[in-house]
């Protein structure tokens, strides 16, 4: 029988390897795997370079993470924001390498990975100076940025509802940059909100087949939900 | 110069609504644009676009209605209307890229009359600005249009011959509403289609960082 | 008020001008949109180009267009099958031209115009004859071959269930090419099997959202479904 | 040539399904392959992909309960199994071509020693073949095994030193399961691993167009 549930984050991190590159999901808090997070600090795998929306804010989650040195390079769309003092500093200091990537294209280059493209071309950040250095083309008149698919070692993934084949369904905006993340792992890892029986997902709502999945942790959530939106998790 | 009252950023953000027909996909930016949702008139079915994978937004909920899991792009908790759905961030760029928005509205530090937009790193010392999905929108959306404060806080134009600013995008703006005018970007120049009553063309000429063009004003 | 019902196909397809490029969702006959293929031979529009994913079988739907003299070129994945013979004749007396896709390569091709890339690398079809006269490139040193964005002036599409917004949902494997066509016409014609009340599709389930669809035609099946199934049309 | 009766085809999709373990995701194609699907062990779970967006499809259903949208890459009426899911065609080619599938099996015209595979095109004169998805298939899966009768109807060598056909892609076919052997290929060999019973490696060797390996057999 598969089951791709295992019993603690330890078991699914184990052996992540220094020099790792790790795809974390979510957008703002929503969405974000803070317990395989916090899994990552346990486990201390250094050197790593994360592909996240954002690069952290507080001190907890990836500002723990990156506070911690286990980070040396960060590719995101959105690294200084409210609350990134930890990534701030890092960054002035010299100790953090940062590549930064328009949102869409940081989704579509991870899209790329998980559908076996290498390369595409858009026309986001044409004469800007995140194109410097970069290949353009004209195709129809028009020029586009060369860019290249962005693969993981490990993605790190939250979803609402699981089953033990790894089928997830996310929750509102929770599906963000995960289901797309999820493609683009050799190896994804799933913080479940919860797990059900298989068969009581509706095969036509699965947003991420478990093909795309590797191991679930549950976790269930402590967030505050509204009933009439859909339950406690 | 006297005799004008500047709009607020409230009162922009109601003269850009007035703008956006019913049945437009439409994406708000931060700043002024994003008080554009609740000034568009009741009934007028116009569809907001948030980048993280949403649809058919609507204003924020009652403090005890707050759901954590449904934010837009600006980290606000929203509500969803009827007809509204959610996507993975790849399918809601393809949206923006795949120029299928009719329209962005956008906040700006520059733009030129040739249409640059400048509106995300703040210098070009700044070597860790936050682009999120300002470049995306700028290249994809059917229709650009910036709502800003005409000049910065000590004066200074923000309407320009050519952007001092980083750009986040080349010759994209179409539109742009200020507290003082209404302006077009046609053929490489600001054209002033509407002022605040009492502003005389001089001073907002004064104010601009470009010429304008005020031939083809739809209101004196 | 939204409402993108229009109430005959005739309405839907008047404007079809000579030379369009057409796409044709579907896969086999499960979710094509005959109706919209009847009502683009009524139209009369000629010189078209149509992608789908296969050339038409029988003497119905895509083979009753191109017998009617109205189709320039496909381009499709599956040009040959059984009952094609309509496709066959036309194409050996050289009045039909014939791109052949492979089916991913298609579908990806498709996605691309709707997602605002003109062009991607991808190993299909490497050191094959459909390589033939395509730029090639290493990435990491493997050989791919670029291909180009196909847009679609208008897109036909079947669906199960749409608002009045154009919110679709497909059924089971009917969803195919549906899906991603609906991304890449300048103009999304979709046939529906019924409109439901704005509200009645569940958010999370939409896979069209209906800023891909500009007109919906309801076009009720007469095909047998199994209640358990799903209840009939 | 005698003393030894060769597979059925029944018989090889029955061999091929011994190999394939619990938890893959595969893909079946047309002939052969796709009788593989009924000759997997009750209850060993191998997860079923069709081109048309599913993952998880099942047998055939009762003729009464046949669903007219449900149907295979094969077009057959096919049913959904417990953990199944839909997507769309673009979605599904992600899928294989993004490498995620772990098996494709695959009929063949000729297979070559160095793993070419030519399974599409019936001459080089055929200016209008179907190639449907078998070239993202044998690129884009983990692993490509070929499941094909020995040689042709008229007895010429399907195993061959280098293709004659047209090729569906270049070196990627890693095991062909016949029915009179299974053989991999190896570093630009074929390096035979079973033989049905009965038969010698020197009639092997005759129908077959390029040079077999012996050493590495697991049974004699």
């Amino acid at each position: 029988m598969i089951d791709k549930e295992v019993r603690n984050i330890a078991e699914a991190l184990g052996d992540v390897r220094d020099g790792s590159t790790i795809m974390v999901g979510g957008f703002g808090s929503v969405g974000q795997p803070d317990a395989l997070i916090e899994g990552l600090i346990a486990q201390g795998a250094r050197d790593l370079t994360i592909i996240a929306n954002n690069a952290g804010s507080g001190m907890t989650g990836l500002a723990k993470l990156m506070a911690a040195g286990h980070v040396r390079k960060i590719i995101c769309s959105f690294p200084r924001s409210a609350g990134s003092t930890v990534f701030e500093e890092l960054f002035s200091a010299g100790k953090l390498e940062l590549e930064i990537v328009p949102q869409g294209t940081l989704a579509e280059r991870i899209r790329a990975a998980g559908a076996g493209i290498p390369a595409f071309y858009t026309a986001t950040t044409v004469g800007t100076r995140l194109a410097e250095g970069k290949e353009t083309r004209e195709f129809s008149g028009r020029t586009y940025v060369m860019e290249r698919a962005l693969h993981a070692d490990v993605a790190l993934i939250e979803a609402w509802r699981t089953d033990r084949m790894g089928n997830c369904i996310y929750r509102e905006s929770g599906r963000n940059f995960n289901a797309v993340m999820a493609m683009a792992g050799d190896r994804t890892v799933v913080q479940s909100c919860g797990m059900v029986t298989l068969g009581m997902l509706d095969p036509e709502t699965v947003v991420t087949p478990g093909i795309f999945v590797d191991q679930v942790v549950v976790v269930p959530t402590h967030a505050q939900i509204n009933e009439t939106a859909g339950g406690m998790c | 110069m006297s005799g004008f009252t500047p709009l607020s950023r409230k009162q922009i953000a109601a003269r850009i609504a007035q703008d956006i027909p019913e049945g437009w996909y439409v994406n708000l930016g931060i700043g002024i644009p994003t008080l554009i949702a609740d000034a568009i008139p009741e009934g007028r079915e116009v569809i907001l676009h948030s980048e993280n994978g949403i649809l058919g937004f609507g204003p924020a909920p009652d403090p005890d209605k707050i759901d954590p899991w449904l934010i837009n792009a600006g980290k606000q908790h929203v509500t969803l209307r009827p007809g509204g759905s959610f996507f993975h961030h790849a399918d809601s760029f393809a949206i923006i890229r795949g120029g299928h928005l009719d329209l962005c509205v956008l906040g700006a530090f520059e733009v030129s009359a040739n249409g640059d937009l400048a509106n995300w790193a703040t210098s070009a010392q700044d070597s860790a600005p936050a682009v999120g999905g300002a470049m995306d929108l700028a290249v994809g959306t059917k229709r650009v249009w910036v709502a800003t404060e005409h000049t910065t806080r000590d004066g200074k134009p923000k309407l320009v011959e050519s952007c001092a600013y980083p750009l986040t995008a080349q010759g994209v703006v179409g539109r742009i509403y200020t507290n003082l005018a209404v302006i077009d970007v046609t053929e490489g120049r600001f054209v002033v289609r509407e002022m605040v009553p009492g502003l005389s063309r001089e001073d907002l000429q004064k104010q601009t960082g470009a010429r304008l063009m005020f031939e083809e004003m739809e209101y004196a």
